[in-house]
């Protein structure tokens, strides 16, 4: 019990100590940045050796290699191709064949926990969106959606080249809010928006938002995008407002589901999809744009090549294992 | 105020953390305040979303008296809390599972059967239903034969009602591996995501909170 | 309706114009278009479009018009004419206001921005260089909401036929038919997996997921469990069952109890084989992680509902050498549980076991059901496909015709 | 009375909600929107069921002085200052600036994505410790999720660059093709599977064959 105490403070004392003393970004240098790999690499060779040894790590020292896997790269300088994968760009085409001044319909159906992957493709469509001069109109079928939309148009509009075309809210984007019920919402959507969304997100009343004015249904809609991390989510749109409405759909999904969406993209039933934090990156690469997608994409490659790295060793190590217990079976 | 926050913030981070190491007090206490939290928040969100704005303000306002059924079956729920009358919680439980059953049973049928099998039928050597014959390049001819076959052999897997011998059971077979492959697909996304959650988390503590990051 | 021509700001003009036109169109020279245009100006002006025909879309909620009309005599493919345009007024109310506009060629338009029940009038203007000529009005339509929707009857019987053939199958397996269930790779490595167990005088760990007993998983895995302790009570064995919920728990003791007493041994069954844990996720892991280390069965049942735990348990179990044998119908686990254990029941597998296992008219029937589902799919999968390529390759009237019933019969027309 | 009425609700709603599919018309049009309303409503309900509850059982385990009542008082007192703000707070909520939205940011968010960060560790152990390609399957699935998560990242195509491996073996090209094609046919087998599954629950369901979610017979 002491020992744990002890251990708190530790952390503590080291949290005020780079809280407060060390107040400028970090960043490795090139070749600083290649000795940690190279350490990462030489560490790695060895737990292969003890693997083979028949002696494996303990798990805290796995989680210790994912944590700097993760950590280091967001000090290090290191640049890297991107590629936009069909779906993506499927999606991109998409959006740039609307007309200006078509409205998009954006569905927020994700939380915090999920916002890492989906709100840099949230920042990447508004900002597209706006550049097009197309109208957005935001609502969300989880409660903390709207907000998450909140923080990525305010983040959108801060930027100069979209600053500068002063869109107007109401006129120009409105948000709906949040409404429950799930799919039960998209299905009376397709009858009545306005009967979803009485008010919209800041409390006025549906008709006395211009955008609003005339839009009942989806047929006026030209454009859906959702951003989902589960239920309710791109299922849900896909089987409602798809299939018995006919609406144009795009999707972002967490990467845990995305490999889910591929029947229905195969099937049309979307127009084009992103997964998870690189579905992010790859689509500000198709737009032009630097976000967090991009910038992270350097912590998920190591974390990937963890992972696999993990991978073969442990199974090398249970074959090579296996090949000396048939040895020792002959003998 | 949004110092303290973020101090907060990384406070409970770093104690849910802490479970990597071992089950500890930190972990438990910031893991009760997440239970707490989360509970508050639906609780609250639930109760200005729907039973304001959709019964109160409906009931009220838009005079929509039907809104009283739905209330009172509302109510049954919470009777469960009291054992004695608990049972007559099953009434609007009854509702729920009735209206889910109804809306699943048109929408999985529709988008996941109907049309998932229509799509399937493609035309093996024209990029598209319509296309003249061999429009399509030799990669999209194979892929349309791997779609098709593998979605079959899939569905073979799944029969229960035959033995998996002969012809049947070698079909079986490339079903499971094409579900294998799907699998391996899904978890590699898998990790991206919890990866991605991870670095989300590290920028937080790196970034947000000791601004390490430029 | 969006191609190059739409885009251009001059058609935006065109429009607006347009607008003005037909109104005046429709005041002043509504008895004769033509005639009043070319008097007022000497520009070419393309004789207007024929008889315009408004019918009401069928098996919708009544927000849309079909629209067609005849060509204008000009319009022959050479540029003399660029398109047509749509006008709609309410019968009785306001002047005629543009709708939408087409290329040229097109004879067909469907307007789905009218409200179910007002009655409208259609005119369609042809548009030549820098006139247009207003068609004669169109007889005027009320779109509706029809009663059934005939659109959807292909839905409708597949549906039924596999509705029915669940509901078919459980009546037969409520009259006590037996029917037969494959083998299942998981459910055969039972008692192998068990004997190992007894071999090494090593417990048997059983974990039935982490959700109550509302989901459909956990029964099934309860009903796994009522199979595995059956065998355990054969080779006198040890089980724990940790849960995460107390009614899980009230279920798992009387499940293993009843296998006790079946297998003739009530004196050996205790209530502890079976013993709640936690309800916090994380919690109940921590605990059944230690569990496993302590006690190092020989064999571990992670059947049910899993969610992240599922990783952990799988590892540890895999660290202590024990046979894995898991199942769940969760997509997102089973991966991680096919690269750790040693038999997986894949998602329905589970459910299939479970019926298997149970005999219980319910599962058998349904289950039997949706082999129906899937062999109907497979088989219209099958025919689709040959025939559909047949078709394209050769044109073949036969194939042609089964290939378009097949694509009709699926298609859900929304 | 206990057993019957439900069934009956459970049959009419469930009816109510196919039909409205076919006919789109009065009155079941105005049904279905009542259903779906009263559904909200009746969600809202259980899912407060949900939160009381919790308190009523960390109460009790206070009341007990059960082993760890201390988290107990933490998990009560956590919700009591989250419920009591969000209701002093009004309608809007969830506004910028409120105190509910401060907690929400720094505190709900913080602790619900680390919970779901944590399985990046697990994951990374596990794949150290349990993940072997012992049989074919496994092999395949491994095999499969290698090139998923080398293609999906630059560092793929990268290496593969380096290693001048011929272009049409790219990470990137494989994985995508994987995910489109073999991924896309896996998938809708699955798809197909769970419907039909879910398809047959629900007609039992409607006709009171399955009445296991009213606690069992």
């Amino acid at each position: 019990m002491k020992k744990e105490f002890l251990v708190y403070i530790g952390i503590l004392i080291l949290a005020i100590i780079l809280y407060f003393f060390v107040t400028e970004p970090v960043t490795f240098s090139p070749t600083v940045s290649l000795i940690i790999i190279g350490l990462i690499g030489l560490a790695l060779v060895l737990i292969f050796v003890r693997t083979i040894m028949g002696k494996l790590v303990g798990r805290r020292t796995v989680f210790s290699f994912v944590a700097i896997s993760v950590v280091v790269p967001f000090f290090m300088t290191v640049e890297q191709p991107i590629q936009t994968s069909p779906e993506v760009q499927s999606l991109y085409q998409a959006v740039l064949d609307l007309k200006p001044g078509s409205k998009v319909l954006v569905s927020f159906d994700y939380d915090p926990p999920s916002a890492p992957e989906l709100q840099p493709m949230a920042e990447t469509f508004f900002s597209l969106c706006l550049e097009r001069d197309l109208r957005i109109i935001i609502m969300g079928l989880w409660p903390q959606g709207p907000q998450q939309a909140e923080m990525a148009l305010q983040k959108v509009m801060d930027e100069p080249a979209i600053a500068s075309k002063n869109y107007r809210y109401g006129i120009d984007y409105v948000n709906l809010g949040f409404q429950v019920g799930n799919e039960f919402v998209i299905q009376r959507m397709g009858d009545d928006i306005s009967s979803m969304f009485q008010t919209d997100y800041y409390g006025t009343p549906y008709d006395s938002l211009p955008l609003m004015r005339n839009i009942t249904n989806f047929s006026n809609i030209d454009f859906s995008f959702n951003l989902s991390a589960g239920y309710p989510g791109t299922v849900e749109w896909v089987q409602v407002a798809v299939d018995r409405y006919g609406v144009d759909l795009g999707a972002g999904n967490t990467a845990v589901q995305a490999p889910q969406m591929y029947p229905y993209l195969r099937a049309g039933q979307l127009k084009g999809l992103l997964g998870g934090l690189n579905g992010a990156a790859e689509f500000e690469k198709a737009a032009g744009r630097i976000g967090k997608g991009t910038k992270f994409m350097v912590s998920q490659s190591f974390s990937h090549v963890i992972v696999i790295a993990f991978i073969i060793i442990g199974n090398a190590a249970f074959f090579l294992g296996e090949r000396r217990r048939k040895e020792e079976v002959v003998e | 105020m949004d110092a303290i926050g973020l101090w907060i913030g990384a406070f409970l981070t770093l104690g849910i953390m802490s479970f990597l190491y071992k089950d500890n007090p930190w972990y438990k206490l910031s893991e009760s305040i997440f239970v707490g939290v989360s509970a508050g928040y639906w609780f609250i969100t639930l109760f200005w979303d729907s039973i304001y704005s959709k019964f109160y303000i409906g009931v009220s306002q838009e005079g929509d008296n039907y809104l009283y059924v739905g209330a009172i079956l509302g109510l049954m729920m919470l009777m469960r809390l009291i054992p004695k009358v608990g049972w007559i919680s099953r009434w609007p439980l009854a509702f729920i599972v009735g209206a889910i059953s109804g809306f699943y049973l048109i929408n999985y049928f529709s988008s996941n059967i109907m049309r998932q099998v229509a799509n399937t039928v493609m035309p093996l050597f024209s990029t598209d239903y319509g296309q003249s014959l061999f429009s399509a390049s030799v990669g999209t001819i194979i892929d349309n034969i791997l779609v098709a076959g593998g979605t079959f052999a899939g569905l073979v897997y799944f029969f229960f009602s035959k033995e998996h011998k002969g012809a049947f059971g070698a079909t079986a077979k490339v079903g499971i591996w094409v579900i294998m492959v799907t699998f391996g697909a899904t978890f590699g996304y898998t990790v991206m995501s919890r990866m991605s959650l991870l670095i989300g988390r590290m920028d937080f503590i790196f970034g947000d909170w000791l601004g390490l990051i430029k | 309706m969006d191609d190059q021509l739409y885009r251009q700001p001059v058609f935006r003009v065109f429009q607006i114009f347009l607008i003005i036109f037909t109104v005046l169109a429709g005041s002043i020279f509504a008895q004769d278009p033509a005639i009043g245009l070319t008097d007022s100006a000497d520009v070419f002006v393309p004789a207007p479009p024929g008889a315009v025909k408004a019918t009401d879309v069928v098996y919708d909620q009544g927000g849309a018009v079909d629209l067609e009309w005849e060509l204008s005599p000009d319009d022959d493919g050479s540029l003399k004419v660029s398109g047509y345009y749509i006008c709609r007024r309410e019968v009785g109310g306001e002047d005629y206001r543009l709708v939408d506009s087409v290329m040229a060629g097109v004879r067909t338009f469907v307007d789905e921005t009218v409200e179910q029940d007002h009655t409208y009038q259609y005119m369609v203007a042809v548009n030549g260089d820098c006139s247009t000529a207003p068609s004669e009005e169109s007889n005027s339509i009320t779109p509706d909401m029809e009663w059934l929707n005939f659109g959807l009857s292909n839905l409708f019987i597949i549906g039924l036929v596999i509705c029915g053939s669940v509901i078919y199958f459980i009546a037969h397996a409520k009259r006590g038919k037996k029917f037969f269930i494959r083998k299942i790779a998981g459910l055969e490595a039972v008692d192998e997996a068990i004997g190992r167990a007894t071999e090494m005088g090593r417990p048997i760990l059983f974990v039935p997921g982490i959700l109550d007993m509302d989901d459909v998983q956990t029964i099934a895995a309860l009903t796994i469990l009522g199979r595995v302790s059956r065998v355990v009570a054969d080779y006198d064995t040890k089980i724990n069952v940790p849960v995460s919920r107390s009614l899980v728990m009230t279920a798992a003791r009387e499940t293993i109890k009843s296998s006790y007493m079946a297998a003739g041994r009530p004196d050996a069954y205790s209530d502890d084989m079976a013993a709640y844990i936690t309800d916090e996720q994380f919690g109940y892991v921590a605990a059944v992680d230690g569990m496993m280390v302590r006690e190092k069965p020989a064999t571990c049942f992670l059947l049910g509902a899993f969610f992240a735990e599922s990783l952990i348990l799988a590892e540890t179990g895999n660290s202590i050498g024990a046979i894995q044998i898991a199942g769940t119908a969760r997509p997102a686990q089973l991966p991680f549980f096919v690269a750790a254990c040693d038999f997986t029941l894949i998602g329905e597998e589970l459910f299939a076991a479970s019926a298997y296992l149970s005999g219980e008219p319910k599962q058998m029937g349904s289950l039997k059901g949706q082999d129906v589902g899937k062999a109907i799919a497979m088989v219209f999968i099958v025919l689709g496909v040959i025939t559909t390529t047949l078709a394209q390759a050769w044109d073949i009237g036969v194939f042609t015709w089964i290939s378009d019933l097949l694509h009709d019969l699926f298609q859900v027309t929304s | 009375m206990r057993r019957e009425v439900p069934l009956i609700i459970t049959a009419v709603v469930g009816i109510v909600f196919v039909i409205q599919y076919f006919i789109p018309h009065y009155p079941f049009n105005q049904l279905n929107s009542w259903f779906s309303d009263w559904f909200s409503i009746i969600g809202a309900c259980a899912i407060w069921l949900g939160a009381l509850n919790l308190i009523k059982i960390s109460a009790d385990k206070i009341y007990r002085k059960r082993a760890g009542w201390g988290y107990a008082v933490v998990i009560i007192l956590s919700f009591l200052v989250i419920t009591l703000i969000g209701l002093f707070e009004g309608e809007s909520f969830r506004d910028f600036g409120t105190k509910f939205d401060w907690m929400y940011r720094f505190v709900y968010t913080p602790l619900a994505s680390t919970m779901f960060a944590l399985l990046a560790f697990f994951v990374a152990s596990a794949s150290y410790r349990a993940f072997r390609a012992r049989n074919l399957e496994a092999t395949l699935l491994l095999l499969a999720a290698f090139f998923v998560m080398i293609g999906r990242v630059p560092v793929g195509d990268a290496i593969a660059m380096k290693l001048s491996i011929p272009e049409v073996i790219y990470p990137s090209g494989v994985a995508v093709w994987i995910m489109n094609v073999i991924n896309a046919a896996g998938q809708r087998a699955i798809l197909i599977g769970i419907a039909l599954g879910i398809v047959s629950t629900s007609v039992r369901v409607i006709l009171g064959i399955e009445r296991s979610y009213l606690g069992g017979d």
